[in-house]
């Protein structure tokens, strides 16, 4: 961090080679499935089968990942309206993931948020946002929540590039920094808001640059893999358990598809995607597995996978769509006020 | 000239204290602080300073710094941290220095505290209150003089209430406090100085979507809520003795809203004029009349009036400023054409 | 059945062209962009991007970076800039994704854009049109289905059309960029595609303030505007089938809101239904409802009907999307009840 | 400025001897008449002339005297609620200022606006506003506009250190800075929001280490004299007149009054305004000029205030009241919008 100028340490102390490799595979794992849920959701999308807005996270995978891997399962996360990859890191089952995105019964919300408020509140995983900004001093809420009443949770809350202007991510930054709060801000920087990349949106390319003016620590490096991930955000999460407040990290990170379904993706050319896809981190973990002889470790991994997106999608697929009973219920508790 | 204090303690026989308005806001949230470890309240200045209205005064002293806390001036950064605390437990109340402030945290009430229930599915709710003065104050000008409650009454997700009596006041807030959804509480500047009784049973609540008749009378209703209650009051004292016999509502809750009472006081009176604070376009005084119309359409002898605050921004001058915030005597003029006595 | 397509042109008898709905609103831009320098556009995705919903498609190309600028995602920052510009003389057209990003720029639309001629005591003014799809689109959930002009058209200072046809869509927005008041324009996504005929001609306007009579009709009024205005006319065309013959308004206009027409359609029909948008509480449904009932008291022979989208948050999944939004069925049944048929 | 390392420059060129004194005597009767305007408004206001709030700007004339005096007069001004001492110094009439406050139809808002909405177009002060942060982003159009235009104009904006952690000043800095527009953001920093001291509202107390997350130039100093303020801001004013972009100045300041009219400020010890008065730069340039032999010269300057605001005084007593034909033609031009 660059304020504190502690090491980066690891959370948990170093594991043995079988263990790290069976770590090694966990974390491809979760990213696969994240992939591959993503792929098959853009193709029951083109088949009429999801509608709305659909956000996909493919090639920012290692972040969710990771970062779940360095929280402790009752800690907060929240994030933006790209939300399926934080949810299945987190730990959501790719049933009630797909069929939220059919807008089922059985889905995470019930199939009334719909990919852009995927809730799982078992998972301390508290939604998906559809306003830029807007969930930031939520985020600083959950976290206010932890220190009032003593306990050590942290609560996460992501946002992206094109979010740093908006007015709610300043206040949050200056309330969570004012007040200490255990939040740990991170900035998934895929360079580009819609179609516009940074040089349009940021005076400053560097988002950190702002955690200076609020006395937070920040850090910011490009996305290579989980385990960085993991080393690099578990500093900020310890510093924010410990109760020393809140933290600024930017990830730069790319995302492989358009912004949303309808978005063809333009204003980059074929070869910077082209060029991201190459450094994809879970290409590069897979690589390296297999490298290690992992292949039919990998292969197997695949397999289970794939089992469990296509058994999601037959779930949402046959799953009953919710009541309109449940409309009046979900607005409030008790007698409806008219 | 009907005995109105009785009528503010509705069935309740328990004791009671004369209190100003603040001080029953006060007592309701001390007693709903000392029951519920969870309930706190943040804001501009509603510690040290001992609250800009000093209705949070003495809080700070007798909760602490953990539970009475001063904010910076970022409504919409507080407002979204009162509801992530909410939505993981906590029961925040939140005081901006006025309603009017609201604004650039309209979002976080429309987006999130409305809506959290329904986008996680019913997973999680957001128990917190937001309170401050509402309407004109006096000589505020444009800016400081807004009449929120009709932006908010139109949002599925939310209760907005509006009481006028001390007794309310304290009733209403400790519902508010109690209640599982957000709820959007009005008060007024104005009457923060007002006298009258007030429970002082800790467990006197008063149940939303109830009116409450301020005044008995059969010629025609005043519908009203918050500080033109007293207003419409006066003006039906000079109906009074005009020979006209008004029944007064205080609507209190704005939403939910009690048609019941509505429909019966028009059966009853046939005429109806809305009083209320507010620009006329829209709002909850066109929720009224569309309800009355509605529900009591034969029974209606006349065109439904509303006494509104004038089409215009506030003007600080004193004089404009009355001319444009509904008077008694617009009531009664109002009241007379209804009942033909124009 | 009647011919609707030439009700789209009022008196107009110049050149027509045929072109979708966003292209008619383009066309109202380039225009006057090419008549007034003062004119850009701001907002997020404008220029390169061409347009969230493209409805700026080449404006970019055509006029430069200078005048058809991208902004980041600060609606509340680009807002003021607008108003700013405007106090000064140039005549800012921003462009929100959605109408739903407006709400955390509610207080500089609010607080500025409808107050600085007031505040100033007429010495300044903010000729600025703020414009973007409102209402529903298909399954984007609650935060993005808001149809913000009930919040906005209860506020003076400001002006708030929403047209429903290419030719209102061109000529309204001309007006709007002409007008020097803020004015608020309610398109909509699900139009965007719509064809119709548009005039040509460089000067056609549309005035504020005038509902356009969509269809003729002696039984009953239906009372509507944006795209409801095209489910209004496919339950007419039903209501048709089953005897009733209904006159068909698009209010087009909703601050100001055309009275007279109202009064008008009322005194021949004597039945009233409204269909829209938006949620039941308040808001222009409940304000139509109260002119009428105030304006033409006498002329109406059964209560007046609203047809809204539910009282609920809107749903992402579909069949339940369908059915809190109003739909042709709906209208139907409340013609039906208010005509004592059903 | 931090960022330029530019050193300071004067304006303009260093006056001579005599033209220096009649500088300084016009700065002394600028701030005076501010002083003496509201010490007679705050009197007035305790006679119930006046109504609604007041906030005085008594302790920190020396600002806006100041920035008015490195102003070119078609340059534009905004500022919040306390804004008596800017619309004074840019040359609004005692005569139309006071009329305002007693809401008489020859104010400088018609009596509509009050203490809070000062507007005087003629000098480009373009108002006085209630909303914390919300005029920011007005500013920056004005600003805008300039850069639109063309022209070479400049916008200065005051706002509180209340305000620094609200949305609007974020956004309204970040815009100005990624577009480079012609603005500088001069915080007032009074020590105190209301009855806050700035330790409780701000993680870092220091408004200008904001200043590089935007890539923005800044300064900070605490007010000492007009002549230092002409100096320090003179150097971001001809920054943005070359259409360098916008800085942020912080400018230590103190309030000798409270907050407004019904702030008590029991939150401050007598010690500590006393001590602040002590530095007030009122009385330090009386002082000095007085020690230069200017004893009589002050003595004139004095009579000539006294009589000036004794004349608004009359004059506001005796303006006619507005008429209610007023308040429908400043809400629309032209017909009304109902
Ligand atoms: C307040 C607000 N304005 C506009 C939008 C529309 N919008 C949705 S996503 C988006 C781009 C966000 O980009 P970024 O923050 O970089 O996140 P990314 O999509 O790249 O993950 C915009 C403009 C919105 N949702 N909220
Ligand atoms: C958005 C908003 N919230 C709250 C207020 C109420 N209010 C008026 S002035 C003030 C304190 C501002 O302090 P500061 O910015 O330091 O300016 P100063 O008064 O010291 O000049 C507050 C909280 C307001 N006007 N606007
Ligand atoms: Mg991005
Ligand atoms: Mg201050």
């Amino acid at each position: 961090m660059s304020q504190s100028q502690t090491s980066h340490q690891i959370r948990t102390a170093t594991p043995k080679p079988d263990e790290q490799l069976e770590l090694q595979l966990g974390r491809y794992r979760a990213m696969q499935l994240i992939r591959r849920f993503e792929e098959e959701a853009a193709r029951a999308y083109a088949q009429g089968k999801i509608g709305g807005f659909l956000h996909l996270y493919i090639g920012q995978e290692a972040i969710a990942v990771g970062t779940v891997e360095a929280l402790r399962s009752d800690d907060y996360v929240l994030t933006t309206y790209r939300d399926h990859g934080l949810a299945l890191a987190r730990g959501m089952s790719a049933r009630s993931a797909m069929a939220e995105l059919y807008g089922k019964a059985t889905g995470c919300s019930r199939g009334l948020g719909g990919s852009m408020h995927f809730f799982d509140v078992e998972h301390h995983m508290l939604g998906g946002y559809g306003i830029i900004g807007g969930h930031l001093p939520i985020a600083a809420g959950t976290a206010f929540a932890s220190k009032y009443r003593g306990e050590d949770r942290v609560t996460v809350v992501f946002f992206g590039d094109g979010a740093a202007s908006i007015g709610d991510c300043h206040e949050a930054m200056a309330l969570a920094a004012l007040w200490k709060l255990p939040v740990v801000f991170v900035c998934e920087n895929n360079e580009y808001s819609m179609g516009t990349p940074l040089s349009r949106t940021l005076a400053v390319e560097d988002v950190t640059a702002r955690a200076p003016g609020y006395g937070m620590p920040s850090d910011r490096f490009r996305v290579e893999s989980v385990a960085q991930v993991v080393e690099r955000i578990s500093v900020a999460i310890e510093r924010a358990r410990r109760g020393e407040g809140p933290s600024l990290l930017e990830m730069r990170t790319y995302r492989f598809r358009g912004h949303s379904m309808s978005d063809p993706g333009k204003y980059r050319t074929a070869e910077e995607v082209e060029e991201r896809k190459r450094q994809d981190p879970l290409l590069r973990l897979r690589d390296e597995l297999a490298s290690r002889g992992q292949t039919s470790a990998l292969e197997g991994v695949d397999q289970s996978v794939e089992d469990e997106v296509q058994d999601a999608l037959r779930f949402a697929d046959e799953s009953p769509e919710p009541d309109a009973s449940i409309l009046e219920a979900t607005t409030y508790k008790g007698e409806f006020a008219r | 000239m009907s005995d109105t204090s009785n009528r503010e303690l509705g069935s309740y026989d328990g004791p009671v204290r004369e209190v100003r308005f603040r001080e029953a806001l006060r007592m309701g949230m001390a007693e709903e602080m000392d029951r519920d470890e969870k309930v706190f309240i943040l804001g501009e200045e509603v510690g040290h300073y001992q609250g800009a209205y000093k209705v949070t005064e003495g809080l700070l002293e007798r909760f602490g710094e953990k539970r009475v806390i001063d904010t910076p001036i970022t409504e919409s950064g507080f407002s979204g941290i009162a509801i992530g605390a909410a939505m993981v437990g906590l029961r925040p109340i939140v005081e901006y220095m006025t309603w009017n402030f609201s604004a650039v945290a309209f979002d976080q009430i429309l987006n999130n505290a409305a809506k959290m229930r329904q986008m996680s599915g019913g997973q999680l709710h957001v128990p917190v209150v937001f309170r401050a003065p509402n309407g004109s104050a006096k000589q505020v000008g444009s800016q400081h003089s807004h009449a929120m409650e009709h932006f908010y009454a139109h949002v599925p997700g939310l209760k907005v209430v509006a009481p006028a009596t001390c007794a309310d006041a304290k009733g209403m807030l400790k519902t508010a406090i109690r209640d599982d959804d957000p709820v959007l509480f009005m008060e007024s500047e104005t009457l923060y100085n007002l006298k009258g009784l007030c429970p002082e049973d800790t467990d006197f609540t008063v149940p939303f979507g109830k009116a409450r008749i301020a005044r008995e009378g059969s010629d025609a209703t005043i519908i009203s809520w918050s500080r033109i209650v007293h207003v419409a009051l006066e003006a039906a004292e000079e109906l009074s003795k005009q020979g006209l016999e008004v029944q007064v509502i205080d609507l209190r809750s704005l939403r939910p809203l009690d048609e019941e009472a509505l429909v019966a006081s028009v059966a009853k009176t046939h005429r109806a004029v809305v009083a209320y604070e507010g620009w006329p376009y829209g709002g909850v005084g066109a929720e009224v009349v569309d309800r009355i119309q509605r529900l009591a359409f034969d029974e209606l002898d006349a065109p439904i009036e509303r006494v509104t605050t004038l089409d215009v921004p506030m003007p600080y001058n004193a004089k404009l400023e009355q001319l444009v915030i509904p008077q008694a005597s617009r009531i009664v003029e109002a009241v007379k054409r209804v009942a033909y006595r124009g």
